[in-house]
C-alpha cells in the first residue's frame, strides 16, 4: 500500500502548489501609473502574420519614442506597448480567448488605444462589440479582409464608430486586381483562367467577385475550386487546369500549406502563370525554402510597402529600418500596415490634442498623410481606408513577382520596377 | 401442449466456430417442478441457459413459454416475461449496498407494470426480500457494500435479485458451487420453500448428491447432447450416465 | 488517368502515416494518440539538424528517427505503463502528451512556412502523360516496401509474433515467456520509427506545420478503424479506400468536401460494422 | 536505549453521523459537521464574484463556469455511467449554434433561445451518439472526439450559419452581474441536481449498468434506453454551457467546436477529483484562472494544462476533493506501538 499513498502525495502536492500559484497571481500589483500613452496590441503571437504585425508596431514605436514620443497638447508623452496573445489564428482555439485578451488589455493594462486587433475575421468581427462597449479607439492593421467588417461599422455608425481598418477589404482589392488582369490580357493575350480559393469567408468572396469581373472582361473562367484549410494535395485541380489549357492560375490562400500547391505546380510543369493572393509566398525566405520552385509566381500584397519601391519614399526608409533591426526584409504586407498605423495614430493624436476617444475619432476621419503604402485617407462613414491604383492619391496594393531569388514589384504600373515574366516552360 | 408445460425447448443447437456447444436439445418443463440439469464440464449446460435467457442467439431451433417464442428476444424482454436466471459467477453491483442492489430489479418495467409505482419505498420491499433470503434485518448487514460479502451471501443476493422480479421460472446456474456444506444445507430449505409457493425451478448443478435430494426430474447432458431425462433414482443406475461421467466403458 | 495515379499516391501516403499507429494500436492494442506529434517531431528535428547544425541530410534523417523511437519508448516506459489496463486513460494520457508536444513546437516559434525539407531527388518525370515528381515515386516505393516488411515482420519474426500474441491473449503469452512491458516498449519504439520514416518521406512535399500533426492523427485513426484492427490487409484496404475516396470527392463533388468524407467514413464504419472491413475484433460485439 | 517506535494512526471522527445508512442527527454539532462542506462550497461560489478584484476576473469566472459545466457532464458520464465521452466540443458547438441561429435568424430573446438550445441540442447530440452506445471499448471516445471536427468541416463546406465568419451581434446579457448570477446558480443547480439524481433510483440503475451491465440486463431493464437518457442529460448540460457561451460574447462561430472544450474539462475533472461531481467544478475554478494567467506565454498555456492532465491521469492521483474529504473526516495522531 506504501507506493499508492506516496504517489497520491506527489499528485496532491502538485495540486496544492497550483492553488498557491492562483492566489499569488490574483493579487498582482496594479500597473504603475505613469505618463506614457498605453498602446494595446492583441495579436496572435503564435502565427507568422502576428509576428509580422508585432515587428512593424515595435519598430514604429521605437522610432517615435527615439524622437521623444507624441506631443499631446504640448507635453511629449512616450508610447508604452502592451502586447497580449489572442491565439485566434489557431484552429482549435475558441474566439472567447481572443476577446478575453482584448478585454484584459483595456481593463487591466488601461490601454488608451488598440492597434493590430485579432487577425482572423471571425475574431475581429466579434471584437468590434467588445471594443465599442469599452469605448476604446482601435485601428485594425493585420489580416481581416472580409467586407463584413466595415459594413457593420457603416450600418450602425454611432455604436461602432470606435473601430477603423487600414488593411483594406476584398472588394477594392479585387477592383485593383481586375485592372491588373486587364493589362495582362492586353499584353499577353491570355483569356483562360482557373481560380483556386481557400475555404474561408474572404477568400470565397474574392473568388466569386473575381469570377464575375473576369467574365465581364471576356476571360473564360474554367473552374472556381474551394479548398478546405489544411489541404495537402492539389493534384486534381492542377491536372484539370492543365487539361483545359488555362494560361492563368489564380490562387487565393492565406494558409501555410499553399507552398504544397506551388511545389506541385512546379513539379507538374503546369503551363499557367500563378498570379494571386498567395500569402505564404510573401516571405523573403520562400525562394530558398522551396529551392526555386516558386520562380515567376506573382504574389499580391494587400498593401504596398513591404518591398521597397522608389514611388513611395516612406517604404524605402521602412524596409531599411526593418532590415537593420531584424536582419531580414519585411515578410508580409501586415508589417508595413502595422508600421504605418502607429504613425497614423501619432498624427491623429497630435491634431486632436487629447486622448479623448471622440476627438481622436474626429481627427482620424480627417487623416490625410503619406504612409508606406501610399496616401492614407479614411471613408468617414465606414472608417475604411480608401484604396485604388495610384499611390499619390490613395493607399495602393502591390504585385511582386519572384524573379531569380528576389521579389520585384511588377504591378500596378505606377510603382512597377520591372515588367511581367513568364515561367520558362510557357514561352 | 397441455396447460401445465411452462417452458418448451425444441431442437435447439448452437456452435461456436466448429465446436458444437448445444446439439439438437429438446425438453419440456412442467409447472411447479424442480428440474435438475447435470453433465460433465463443457457439456453445454451454461450455453443452454444462455440460449433460453437470450444472452446467446441460437443457430436453430426454438424455445417457447406459454405460447410466446423466446428465441430472438433480448435478455431483458425474456426477464420481463418472468423467466429469470442467476449467474454461475455471482454478478453483484460492487459499488452499491445489498439493499440498493435490489433496487435495480424493483425499478424494472415488469414490477412497475404488475404492481405499479406505488410500491411504497423500494428500500423496504428490498429489505423484505433480503430477510426472506436470509439476510439479518438489523441495521448493519443489508447496508454493507456488495463487495464486502462472502460467496454464500453473494449467491443469496443473486437469488434475491431474481425474486425481486416476481418471476414464475427461475434458472439457477450452479447455485451450490463454491459453497461450504453448511451453507448448502441452509440454501436447500430456501429452494424448497420457493417451489412450494408454485415457482418452477431449473437447477444446473455439479453437486449431484445435494441436487438429487430436491430435484423431481433430472436431465443429463454430454458434449452438447441430451443423453437422459428421468427421475433421480433411475438416472443414478442408468449406464449412459455412468459412462458419460466416469468414463467407464 | 491522373485521378488513378494521384489516388494511388494519396492512398500510399495514408497507409504510410497510418502504419505506425496501426502497429501500435492494431497489433498490440495500445492507443498511442501522440502519433501525430511524433510525426511532426521528426520533421522539425530533421530540419533543425539540417539547418542549424548543418549535418548532412541522410545522417540527420537517421538521427531524428532514432531520437523519435527513443521518445516513443520513453512515452510508454514513463507514462503509458501505469495506465496500461484502462483504455480510456490511455487515450486521454497519450492525447494530452501529443498536444503538449505539438503546442511546445508552436510556442518555440516553429510556425512559418520557412520550415521545409528538401526533396531527395529534384525534378519530375511524365508517366502516361501525367507529370509526377520523383519524390512521389519514392513515396510509393517506400510505402509498398514498408507495408511488405511490416507484414513479414509481424508474421515471421519472433518479436513480431510476440507483439501479436500479447494483443490477443495477454495471459497465455505471458505463460510462454513473453514479457508484456518489453514488447509494448518495442512496439511503441517501432511505431514511432515508422511515423518518423513516413514523416521524412512525405514532408518534403509541403511544409511542416503543427496542424499536420492533428491531421495525421485523424487520418491514422480513420484508416485503422475502417480497415479493421489487427490485420495488415485491413490497414492497406482502409488506406486505399480512403485515399481514392478523397481524390474522387475532390475531383467530382468539390475539394471542400474532401475532409468531410474521411470523418463520415469513420462514423459510418463504427455504426455499420464496428470491427471494420477485415478486422477480427470479436469482443466488440456483446458476449457473456 | 528505548527508541520510541510509533506510527501515524488515522481515526474516524467519532461522530455517529458518518455511517452510510439511515442516521438521525440530533445535536447541532452533528448537523453542522455534516452540512459544513456543502454549505461552504455554495457560499464560496456565490461570494467569489464580489471579492474578485477586476471585471476581467469576473469574466474569467463565467468562463470557468462554462468549463465547470462541461467537466460536470464528463464526470457524470465517465464515473457514474461508465461512458468516456471526449465530445465536450460537440456539445458546446451544437448548443452554441442552435441558440445563435435562433437568436440571429428568428430574433428570439435569450430567455427562449437558451432553454431551446439546451433541450434541442441535447436531443440532437444524443441522436448522433446513440449508434455507438452498444459498442464496447474506446470507440465511443473516438467517435465523440471526431464529431466536433466533422461538424466543423460540414458547416465550413456548406457555408451555412455564416460559414467561417460565424454569426456576430447576438443578444448579450445586460451586464456582468446578471451574467454571473445567472450562470453560477445554474452551475450549482446542475451540480446538486446530478448529485441528487445519482442517489435516486434512476441513478442507482445507471451505476449498476456501469458495474455489471449483464446483471442489469438479466433484471428486465433495457440498458440502451437508460444509457440514452444518461447521454441526453450530459449533452443537455453541455449544450446549456454552449448556449451561455454564445450569449456571453454575442457571437457564434466555428471555434465553438475547438478541441479546448474537449480536453480542458477532463483536466479539470482529474484535478478536482473524478466521481465527486463537485470536484470538477473546483478543478475548473482552479485551472481556468491559472491558464488565463499564463496567457502571456501563448501556446505554453496549452502545454501546461495538457501536461497536468497527462501527469495526473498517469499518476492516478485521487484529486483534490476526495483528499479534502478524507482530511475532513479523519484526523491523524502519533501513537506509541
Amino acid at each position: 500500500m506504501k507506493n499508492k499513498s506516496l504517489v497520491s502525495h506527489i499528485g496532491i502536492r502538485l495540486i496544492l502548489m497550483l492553488i498557491i500559484l492562483t492566489l499569488l497571481c490574483a493579487l498582482n500589483p496594479k500597473a504603475s501609473a505613469a505618463q506614457p500613452i498605453v498602446l494595446g496590441v492583441p495579436i496572435s503571437r503564435g502565427y507568422p502574420d502576428g509576428v509580422d504585425a508585432e515587428r512593424g508596431i515595435t519598430l514604429a514605436v521605437e522610432e517615435i519614442n527615439a524622437k521623444g514620443g507624441i506631443n499631446v497638447a504640448g507635453t511629449m508623452r512616450p508610447l508604452k506597448l502592451e502586447i497580449s496573445d489572442t491565439r485566434d489564428l489557431e484552429a482549435g482555439v475558441p474566439v472567447a480567448e481572443a476577446l478575453l485578451a482584448t478585454e484584459r488589455l483595456i481593463i487591466e493594462k488601461k490601454a488608451n488605444l488598440i492597434v493590430g486587433v485579432p487577425i482572423r475575421a471571425e475574431a475581429a468581427l466579434a471584437s468590434i462589440d467588445v471594443l465599442s462597449k469599452h469605448k476604446t479607439v482601435s485601428i485594425l492593421s493585420a489580416g481581416v479582409l472580409s467586407p463584413a467588417y466595415h459594413k457593420r461599422i457603416a450600418d450602425n455608425y454611432d455604436k461602432y464608430k470606435y473601430c477603423f481598418r487600414t488593411t483594406g477589404s476584398v472588394v477594392p482589392m479585387i477592383g485593383a486586381t481586375l485592372g491588373t488582369f486587364e493589362s495582362i490580357k492586353a499584353k499577353k493575350g491570355f483569356d483562360k483562367a482557373y481560380i483556386m480559393v481557400q475555404d474561408v469567408a474572404h477568400a470565397r468572396a474574392a473568388g466569386n467577385l473575381l469570377k464575375e469581373g473576369l467574365e465581364k472582361q471576356g476571360w473564360k473562367v474554367i473552374a472556381l475550386e474551394i479548398y478546405p484549410t489544411g489541404t495537402t494535395d492539389f493534384s486534381v485541380g492542377l491536372s484539370k487546369a492543365k487539361e483545359a489549357k488555362a494560361q492563368v492560375l489564380i490562387p487565393w490562400f492565406d494558409m501555410p500549406e499553399v507552398s504544397i500547391l506551388m511545389k506541385q505546380w512546379f513539379d507538374m510543369k503546369v503551363p499557367a502563370l500563378p498570379i494571386g493572393y498567395i500569402h505564404a509566398l510573401q516571405d523573403e525566405g520562400t525562394w530558398k525554402a522551396t529551392d526555386g520552385k516558386v520562380a515567376s509566381s506573382v504574389v499580391l500584397y494587400a498593401k504596398a510597402g513591404s518591398v521597397a519601391t522608389k514611388a513611395i519614399p516612406m517604404s524605402e526608409t521602412f524596409v531599411s529600418g526593418h532590415k537593420k533591426k531584424y536582419g531580414i526584409e519585411p515578410r508580409s504586407e501586415w508589417t508595413s500596415t502595422s508600421y504605418t498605423v502607429v504613425y497614423i495614430l501619432k498624427d491623429a493624436i497630435e491634431r486632436a490634442k487629447s486622448l479623448e476617444p471622440d476627438s481622436i475619432i474626429a481627427a482620424l476621419e480627417k487623416t490625410d498623410m503619406m504612409g508606406t503604402y501610399g496616401r492614407v485617407k479614411f471613408d468617414p462613414k465606414s472608417h475604411q481606408i480608401i484604396e485604388n491604383g495610384d499611390p499619390k492619391e490613395t493607399a495602393v496594393g502591390m504585385w511582386a513577382q519572384w524573379i531569380d531569388g528576389k521579389r520585384v514589384v511588377v504591378f500596378p504600373d505606377k510603382i512597377a520596377t520591372k515588367s511581367l515574366e513568364l515561367p520558362p516552360w510557357m514561352k | 401442449m397441455n396447460e401445465n408445460i411452462v417452458l418448451q425447448v425444441k431442437g435447439v443447437n448452437k456452435s461456436f466456430g466448429g465446436v458444437k456447444a448445444v446439439d439438437n436439445v429438446s425438453f419440456n418443463v412442467f409447472k411447479g417442478e424442480i428440474l435438475g440439469i447435470i453433465g460433465p464440464n463443457g457439456s453445454g449446460k451454461t450455453t443452454l441457459v444462455n440460449l433460453i435467457t437470450g444472452f446467446v442467439k441460437a443457430d436453430s431451433g426454438a424455445v417457447f413459454s406459454e405460447g410466446t417464442k423466446l428465441t430472438g428476444l433480448t435478455p431483458d424482454k425474456i426477464a420481463g416475461l418472468g423467466i429469470v436466471r442467476t449467474f454461475q459467477i455471482p454478478r453483484p453491483y460492487h459499488s452499491l449496498s445489498a439493499v440498493k442492489n435490489l433496487v435495480v430489479p424493483l425499478y424494472s418495467s415488469r414490477i412497475m407494470r404488475t404492481i405499479g409505482g406505488k410500491l411504497g419505498d423500494r428500500d423496504t420491499v428490498a429489505l423484505d426480500i433480503l430477510e426472506e433470503i436470509g439476510f439479518e434485518r438489523d441495521a448493519h448487514v443489508p447496508y454493507k457494500l456488495a463487495s464486502a460479502f462472502s460467496e454464500g451471501y453473494l449467491k443469496r443476493l443473486e437469488l434475491a435479485r431474481c425474486l425481486a422480479l416476481r418471476p414464475h421460472i427461475i434458472i439457477m446456474d450452479e447455485l451450490f458451487s463454491g459453497l461450504s456444506v453448511s451453507e448448502i444445507a441452509a440454501m436447500i430449505p430456501l429452494v424448497e420453500r420457493l417451489q412450494m409457493n408454485g415457482m418452477t425451478i431449473m437447477m444446473v448443478e455439479h453437486r449431484v448428491r445435494e441436487l438429487f435430494q430436491i430435484a423431481h426430474r433430472v436431465m443429463v447432458m454430454n458434449f452438447g447432447e441430451k443423453i437422459g431425462e428421468d427421475i433421480p433414482e433411475k438416472i443414478l443406475e442408468s449406464e449412459i450416465v455412468k459412462q458419460a461421467y466416469l468414463g467407464v466403458t | 488517368m491522373n485521378i488513378f495515379i494521384f489516388g494511388f499516391v494519396n492512398s500510399v501516403i495514408l497507409a504510410l502515416t497510418a502504419s505506425g499507429f496501426a502497429l501500435v494500436y492494431g497489433v498490440s492494442r495500445l492507443a498511442n494518440f501522440a502519433h501525430g506529434a511524433l510525426y511532426i517531431l521528426v520533421g522539425f528535428a530533421t530540419w533543425l539538424f539540417l539547418n542549424r547544425l548543418g549535418i548532412n541530410y541522410i545522417v540527420s534523417i537517421l538521427l531524428s528517427i532514432i531520437i523519435v523511437s527513443v521518445i516513443g519508448a520513453g512515452i510508454y516506459r514513463l507514462f503509458l505503463i501505469r495506465v496500461k489496463g484502462m483504455p480510456a486513460s490511455e487515450i486521454i494520457a497519450s492525447l494530452a502528451l501529443g498536444i503538449a508536444i505539438m503546442e511546445l513546437f508552436r510556442w518555440r516559434g516553429f510556425i512559418s512556412e520557412a520550415y521545409m525539407l528538401p526533396p531527395f531527388v529534384k525534378g519530375s518525370v511524365s508517366i502516361a502523360g501525367v507529370m509526377i515528381d520523383w519524390q512521389r515515386l519514392i513515396i510509393i516505393g517506400v510505402g509498398l516496401a514498408m507495408m511488405c516488411s511490416l507484414w513479414l515482420f509481424t508474421h515471421y519474426t519472433k518479436v513480431g509474433l510476440s507483439l501479436r500474441a500479447i494483443a490477443q491473449d495477454k495471459h497465455a503469452s505471458m505463460m510462454s515467456g513473453i514479457e508484456p512491458d518489453r514488447t509494448a516498449v518495442i512496439s511503441l519504439a517501432i511505431g514511432s520509427a515508422l511515423a518518423g520514416v513516413a514523416a521524412v518521406v512525405i514532408l518534403p512535399l509541403g511544409n511542416i506545420t503543427v496542424e499536420t500533426g492533428y491531421m495525421v492523427l485523424t487520418n491514422a485513426i480513420a484508416v485503422c478503424i475502417i480497415g479493421g484492427l489487427g490485420s495488415w490487409a485491413g490497414v492497406f484496404a482502409g488506406a486505399f479506400l480512403l485515399g481514392f475516396a478523397e481524390i474522387l470527392t475532390a475531383a467530382f463533388i468539390g475539394p471542400q468536401w474532401q475532409m468531410v468524407v474521411v470523418l463520415l467514413f469513420i462514423i459510418l464504419t463504427l455504426i455499420l460494422k464496428p470491427s471494420g472491413l477485415l478486422g477480427k475484433q470479436k469482443e466488440l460485439e456483446e458476449r457473456v | 536505549m528505548d527508541q520510541k517506535i510509533g506510527r501515524n494512526e488515522r481515526l474516524d471522527r467519532g461522530i455517529k453521523v458518518r455511517t452510510e445508512g439511515i442516521y438521525a442527527i440530533s445535536s447541532w454539532k452533528g448537523m453542522a459537521y455534516a452540512l459544513l462542506p456543502t454549505f461552504s462550497f455554495v457560499l464560496g461560489m456565490l461570494i467569489l464574484p464580489l471579492i474578485v478584484p477586476s471585471m476581467t476576473w469576473q469574466r474569467i469566472m463565467t468562463i470557468s463556469c462554462i468549463f465547470a459545466l462541461l467537466a460536470l457532464s464528463f464526470d457524470f458520464l465517465a464515473h457514474f455511467v461508465g461512458i468516456v465521452c471526449l465530445g465536450g466540443a460537440f456539445f458546446t458547438g451544437v448548443g452554441g449554434y442552435i441558440s445563435g441561429v435562433l437568436n440571429s435568424a428568428f430574433g428570439l430573446p435569450m430567455v427562449i433561445t437558451i432553454p431551446i438550445a439546451t433541450i434541442a441540442g441535447g436531443a440532437i447530440c444524443t441522436l448522433f451518439l446513440i449508434p455507438c452506445l452498444p459498442i464496447r471499448g474506446i470507440y465511443f471516445a473516438i467517435v465523440s472526439l471526431m464529431y466536433p471536427i466533422l461538424f466543423h468541416r460540414v458547416i465550413q463546406a456548406l457555408n451555412i450559419f455564416g460559414g467561417t465568419d460565424g454569426l456576430p451581434g447576438l443578444a448579450t446579457f445586460p451586464n456582468i452581474w446578471v451574467e454571473l448570477y445567472f450562470i453560477i446558480p445554474m452551475t450549482l443547480l446542475f451540480t446538486f441536481g446530478l448529485r441528487r439524481l445519482v442517489n435516486e433510483d434512476f441513478g442507482i440503475v445507471l451505476r449498476a449498468i456501469k458495474d455489471n451491465d449483464q446483471a442489469v440486463r438479466a433484471s428486465n431493464i433495457n440498458i440502451a434506453w437508460y444509457k440514452t437518457k444518461a447521454v441526453f442529460i450530459a449533452s443537455a448540460i453541455g449544450c446549456f454551457a454552449g448556449a451561455c457561451l454564445a450569449h456571453l460574447y454575442g457571437w457564434v462561430g466555428l471555434s465553438l467546436f475547438a478541441l479546448d472544450f474537449s480536453i480542458f474539462p477532463i483536466a479539470a475533472t482529474v484535478v478536482g477529483g473524478a466521481g465527486t461531481l463537485v470536484g470538477p467544478i473546483i478543478g475548473a475554478f482552479i485551472l481556468a484562472p491559472l491558464s488565463e494567467m499564463l496567457r502571456a506565454f501563448g501556446p505554453l498555456r496549452v502545454v501546461f494544462y495538457s501536461l497536468i492532465l497527462a501527469g495526473l491521469v498517469v499518476y492516478k492521483t485521487e484529486g483534490l476533493v476526495p483528499f479534502l474529504q478524507r482530511k475532513y473526516h479523519q484526523f491523524e495522531h502519533w501513537t506509541e506501538v
